[in-house]
């Protein structure tokens, strides 16, 4: 189901908006895609990484020697055998969460690596390098960090923002603050104030195809890696960043990438594999196991959120303000900020102030997830509209309309919004016939809305038409979706040609210009910018050849439907209309091979609201929580791709319903993971989900030729309201703690049954 | 040019708490220079970490952009994404 | 170290290899044999992306070890196909954009081709059931469900027509 | 490591003497992943399955004998077994996903000793028994005497179980089996109950069977909700009563998986609504006419 603005482009496009066969996909269907893991090198080792029993503990000692002595091991190293860095440095904490150096931060944490002829040799290497720690007390959640006696993580951490300016060390890394209007006035005009706190879990991504690479350093020291990451020239930099190489040292060839929703916009193996290469002289392959995956990589930061929200009897929200805190694992992190940046941007608040704190604990790095630090904001901020509308008599579609930012309105952060969709989402989903269709019972209704402000950032492609009229489109971007196929056919209107004849590829940090990691959901918005402008600068030389070839000036020459067309007021015999493959078959002949390319920052990334509609039955005797419906409107500005927009709608579902109801970190009390496999840290399967109805709206981005919007992550921010406000429907129990799993909601349940009772 | 400039509510440190500023540059690199001089440490602030919004358009990497007389500038923190 | 000799069909053809006894199926067919279409995303069981038939049956090639593929029958995602043709399952899943990432889709595949031998026209609840040993994080399964119900529709009218 | 695969009992028993780090291998979908983990590798791996007697399902007049390492989707596709045990089959396809149904087996499912194993409570409460063969040949013991902890078994070093003996239920009877997983597919039972009733002529219990899984190191069979039953109705203050009894007897633990409090709790109503359901397939026409 699309709804498209009335958009006089958007009709005469001939395939942008068509559900091109993907062109990656016969090989992913056959299982001959080649993902980091596929690769094997003649003479290469296996690589193992050694990693902290201790959630906090200093490094006293590592001894080698007896790993070093073992068959099939070739080299072996620990933090040493890499430069030291300053706590100054702008990747500092990446450095360091690589592979420790005094100190680790959380059990699984890295401090050395192993490489042997067999994964097995690698592997009881690796168990017999002896490490002495000194343990210390681990810090294990917000609470704990924050209290007065806290052990300190990084002794050189002072708190950024703070006023005055921090003068001691603690686990808070920042503190950001926003705020507009007069937030006691805008209390005192309120009719109703209602506040509530929010706790959640550290979730992780998820993605199935755990990390893996190959590192080869040549004799002249030049490393290629082969890897699966969402930005391979990041990749780059960040290995030569940890090893004190310089950049072009390495090529990095990106693998197909196996899912990575933010969890692959950070590194992990590829310096130890290059430098245990560098160290071996020999190819050095290294793959994750699912534990490693979950202990020692991404997790999104849990939160503890505090919001108080006042609103007129009429149901305008005149006040709100927000206390976050967001843990991100052993390092500073983003959640904070960007949960300040989020709390309240879908909704136009006269008066409102955000503090938002991110601290440190002894768990695992926290690297993005899909929309980051959004879907826990729009936990506090959407579940306590519902309950506004509930105590207002107000309906919760109607409180949400009055009150949903428009064009022009300020943003939290003060500048006015460009052109949005949010009111159309809403729109789109309140005549959906999911919104009136009847309940059964123990069943509820929960609506949620999301937001999420994408990116722009650096792109480059390159067109090449090759001399039989076909295009290859080489982009820099890791395909993480389906947007090779969106590159295609925005080329494919570009130069007028068959969406099938363009072959798009994803170059290799020596293939291709420098292009930005896939994130913010930003590879068909910026990305797609640059093969527009690379197929424009084709068309422009398309035409200049086409002139040469009608002897005509090139101004006489316009581009139409894939042919350079003769225009001029002059002659027109002999200059019969070209076809692009004419033109290309003919390229030797009127100048050399056709090639163009296209860089750019990509300014005016346009941000994605999207309105979620969720029905649950609920056991209420067991706590069990069903999802029986599930519609999903979110604004693409031009959906490329219509099966690929549904897709990321639909995928972002599935995970903010895993959050929502059973996905979890669960630590022993030395913090150790106690769930790292996919049996008890509960992604949702197929049985779990409901077909979900993905409604694409269309409110074009002007920043986009097309009109693109991202769509990768807004569609995980409204789930967990949704799934929450629908329990509450169901039960009439409001759940703010997660997961809402059947244990916390069997105990909403009985505690409401025994006030009732008491009552 | 002139321009006027408007600080997200993180970032009036250095201004005492004042949101809306006026300031010149050719460019945006130029305006912080400007805005440093009236306002020590605000350059600091506005040079990492900080995006920029004119005229609808976010900006992610703003020092060269050019500035028309009479622009509106908006200061803001770097978003990201997953 | 002996290694073992295995001496099996894998996907219609004689196969030899040789492996160490504790070494897997998965490890095995991906290592050894070089059928890297056989994926890892846990190697306990649970994400079902090393799905491969073993004798007529839908095993996680990362619980078997290798050495019980002596005299066996082994299919895999490689082996769906017939020459240029793929097989219905295949075809849906592509014009049903039934795949992102992609790391889970020969799991899937595979999995899904052994709900159809034993029920060529399951419900929707059939196939997510079936599937529910097969994890995929990026589609949200709706696009893989539809697909997996559209191949079956494709074979029972090819079937039907062919007779 | 070596692997094995005799083709009979005998054989099977004495490669299993003569290494003292062999280990019976059957569907090892617990034994690869925990050997994976870094668990010690056994010497050799028997590989039972090519034992016709351990994988045969086999009706007999006196009931049913399914071996020990026959694949649960093999007992799940028997439908003579699944008309008589309903609720031991539902168990036996609750066992992880299809990929795992063709290799866990009830011999797996009991002699691993998880707590939270599907099948058991279902063949406590059939009283399956076990026949198990070792170096001093075979003997025949109850299943609830197999398991008697978490991960610990009554089997002697060198012993593995052969087959399960089902005697034909009388009539008007029928079993049961619900389990609690937060996830509908995939998952680890936090509380399982498995029930078996037999109805006299008037509707009331003549005989129940009620056992729980994951709510305590072993099966619990909880014989006060049985008592409550016998000679009533299934219904109303029977059930309640029976709901009581259960969470009463259920002694869990807190851990990743559940609470104590929510185990106890949901125990007695999934004992509660297993009791229904047997009763209810005990009292369908076709169960009152055999013999």
């Amino acid at each position: 189901m699309t709804i498209t603005e009335a958009n006089p482009g958007y009709k005469g496009y001939k395939y942008v908006g068509t559900r091109l066969i993907r062109p990656d996909g016969l090989e992913k269907v056959t299982g001959k895609a080649r993902f980091a893991a596929d690769l094997n090198l003649a003479g290469q080792l296996h690589g193992a990484v050694v990693r902290s029993p201790h959630a906090h503990a200093r490094i006293v000692s590592i001894d080698t020697s007896r790993a070093e002595a073992m068959p099939g091991v070739k080299s072996v190293i620990t933090g040493d055998d890499f430069p030291s860095v300053d706590p100054g440095h702008r990747q500092y904490d990446m450095c360091v969460n690589i592979i420790a150096r005094d100190k680790v931060f959380y059990e699984g944490h890295a401090v050395a690596a192993v490489a042997a002829s067999t994964l097995e040799q690698a592997r009881a290497a690796a168990a017999a390098v002896e490490v002495e720690y000194e343990a210390l007390q681990a810090v294990l959640t917000i609470d704990e960090a924050m209290a007065d006696d806290a052990p300190v993580l990084h002794s050189h951490m002072l708190t950024r923002g703070a006023e005055p300016p921090a003068e001691a060390p603690s686990n808070v890394a920042s503190v950001t603050r926003f705020s507009g209007g007069d937030l006691e006035a805008g209390f005192a005009e309120a009719d109703f104030v209602v506040e509530r706190e929010f706790s959640t879990k550290p979730v992780h991504q998820g993605y199935i195809e755990p990390h893996a690479c190959v590192a080869d350093t040549g004799q002249d020291g030049h490393t290629t890696i082969w890897c699966s990451s969402q930005g391979h020239f990041n990749v780059r930099s960040s290995t030569a960043t940890l090893l004190g190489w310089e950049n072009t040292r390495i090529k990095v060839v990106p693998a197909e990438i196996g899912g990575g929703f933010g969890g692959k916009t950070t590194i992990y193996l590829e310096p130890l594999a290059a430098a245990l290469s560098s160290q071996a002289g020999r190819p050095v392959k290294m793959v994750m196991t699912r534990s490693e995956v979950f202990r020692a990589t991404g997790p999104a930061p849990c939160a503890k959120i505090r919001v108080k929200f006042g609103a007129r009897s009429d149901g305008a929200i005149v006040a709100a303000d927000a206390h976050l805190i967001y843990s991100n694992g052993a390092y500073q992190g983003a959640g904070g900020m960007l949960g300040a940046m989020t709390v309240f941007e879908s909704y136009k608040i006269p008066n409102f102030a955000v503090e938002a704190l991110d601290v440190v604990v002894n768990t695992a790095r926290s690297a993005a997830y899909r929309a980051p630090a959004a879907p826990l904001t729009a936990f506090a901020t959407e579940t306590v509209l519902d309950e506004i509308a509930e105590e207002l008599g107000i309906d919760a579609m109607d409180l949400r309309l009055k009150n949903a930012v428009k064009e022009g309105d300020p943003s939290t952060m003060g500048f006015p919004l460009a052109r949005v969709g949010f009111a159309e989402c809403l729109e789109a989903i309140r005549s959906h016939p999911h919104f009136s269709a009847p309940l059964g019972p123990n069943q509820g209704r929960g609506l949620a809305a999301g937001y999420w402000f994408n990116i722009g950032e650096s792109s480059s492609a390159i067109v090449n038409l090759n001399e039989d009229g076909t295009a290859t489109v080489v982009t820099g971007s890791p395909d993480i979706g389906g947007s090779r196929a969106s590159m295609a056919l925005m080329a494919a209107e570009e130069l007028g040609i068959d969406p099938h004849d363009i072959r798009p590829v994803v170059g290799d940090t020596e293939a291709v210009g420098f292009t930005d990691i896939t994130e913010g959901s930003r590879a068909t918005f910026a990305t797609g910018r640059a093969v527009v402008e690379a197929c424009r600068n084709m068309v422009i030389e398309l035409r200049g050849r086409a002139a040469t070839m009608m002897e005509a000036e090139v101004g006489d020459i316009d581009w139409v439907d894939g042919h350079a067309v003769y225009t001029g007021d002059g002659d027109s015999e002999g200059k019969e209309p070209l076809s692009l493959a004419v033109i290309a078959g003919k390229a030797k002949r009127t100048g050399g091979p056709l090639t163009a390319t296209g860089s750019l920052e990509a300014h005016g990334a346009g941000p994605s609201f999207t309105v979620h509609l969720c029905d649950v039955e609920v056991d209420p005797e067991t706590g069990v929580v069903s999802i029986v419906r599930y519609t999903a409107a979110q604004d693409a500005g031009t959906a490329i791709h219509p099966s690929y927009v549904e897709g990321q709608i639909q995928g972002g579902v599935a995970q903010g319903v895993g959050w929502a109801l059973n996905e979890e970190y669960i630590y022993d009390s030395d913090g150790v993971m106690e769930n790292p496999g996919f049996l008890d840290y509960r992604v949702p399967v197929a049985s779990d989900l409901p077909m979900i109805d993905a409604v694409i709206v269309e409110v074009p981005n002007p920043a986009h030729p097309y009109g693109v919007r991202g769509v990768g992550e807004a569609g995980i921010v409204p789930p967990i309201p949704a799934v929450a406000n629908a329990i509450h429907s169901a039960t009439g129990c409001r759940i703010r703690d997660l997961p809402m799993s059947p244990v916390r909601v069997l105990e909403a349940i009985t505690a409401a049954g025994a006030r009732a009772n008491g009552g | 040019m002139a321009v006027r400039v408007h600080l997200s509510s993180n970032l009036r440190g250095p201004t005492g708490g004042v949101a809306e500023i006026e300031g010149s540059g050719a460019n945006v690199g130029a305006l912080i220079g400007d805005l440093e001089r009236q306002y020590p440490g605000l350059g600091d602030a506005l040079r990492s970490g900080v995006s920029v919004v004119i005229d609808g358009l976010l900006i992610a990497h703003p020092q060269y952009y050019r500035l028309a007389d009479g622009a509106q500038v908006f200061f803001v923190p770097q978003s990201a994404g997953g | 170290m002996t290694r073992v000799h295995v001496t099996c069909t894998i996907n219609g053809d004689p196969a030899e290899f040789l492996c160490d006894g504790g070494q897997t199926l998965l490890d095995a067919l991906r290592d050894e044999v070089g059928l890297t279409g056989v994926k890892e995303g846990c190697g306990t069981g649970d994400c079902g992306a090393c799905s491969v038939m073993m004798d007529g049956r839908l095993l996680c090639s990362c619980l078997v070890l290798a050495a019980e593929a002596e005299g066996s029958d082994v299919s895999t995602v490689e082996g769906m196909a017939s020459g240029d043709e793929l097989h219905p399952l295949q075809q849906c899943f592509l014009e049903g954009a039934a795949l992102q990432c992609g790391i889970c889709t020969p799991g899937f595949l595979v999995a899904a081709e052994a709900l159809l031998e034993r029920n060529p026209d399951p419900t929707e609840t059939e196939v997510r059931y079936a599937l529910a040993g097969n994890l995929c994080r990026c589609t949200g399964y709706d696009k893989i469900v539809r697909s997996v119900m559209a191949a079956a529709r494709s074979i029972n009218a090819g079937a039907g027509s062919g007779h | 490591m070596r692997y094995e695969s005799p083709t009979t009992v005998a054989e099977a028993v004495e490669l299993l003497g003569s290494e003292p780090h062999a280990r019976v291998y059957a569907g090892a979908t617990d034994l690869i992943p925990q050997i994976r983990s870094g668990r010690p590798e056994p010497t050799v791996m028997v590989d039972l399955k090519h034992i016709d007697r351990l994988c045969a399902i086999t009706s007999t007049a006196a009931g049913f004998t399914v071996g020990a390492a026959a694949p649960t989707a093999d007992i799940c596709a028997d439908g003579a077994l699944a008309a008589e045990f309903p609720g031991l089959v539902e168990a036996s396809g609750l066992i992880g996903s299809d990929q795992i149904q063709n290799r866990s087996s009830w011999g797996g499912n009991l002699a691993n000793a998880s707590p939270a194993a599907d099948t058991p409570p279902s063949l406590v409460a059939n009283c399956a028994r076990a026949v198990i063969a070792g170096p001093d040949g075979e003997r025949t013991v109850l299943a609830a005497e197999v398991a008697t902890g978490p991960g610990r078994t009554s089997l002697t070093p060198g012993e593995f179980i052969v087959e399960f003996e089902l005697d034909r239920p009388p009539a008007r009877t029928a079993d049961a089996y619900l389990r609690l997983t937060p996830r509908t597919e995939m998952d680890i039972a936090v509380v399982g109950a498995a029930v078996r009733i037999s109805l006299d002529a008037q509707g009331r219990v003549a005989d129940a069977a009620v056992a729980l899984g994951a709510v305590a190191p072993t099966v619990v069979r909880v014989a006060d909700a049985e008592a409550a039953l016998i000679g009533r109705e299934p219904a109303g203050d029977a059930l309640a009563a029976v709901e009581a009894a259960a969470a009463a007897a259920a002694d869990p633990i807190d851990d990743k998986r559940g609470t104590v409090a929510y185990r106890r709790q949901v125990a007695g109503v999934l004992a509660r609504r297993a009791v229904a359901t047997a009763a209810e397939r005990a009292a369908e026409p076709q169960r009152g006419d055999r013999p």
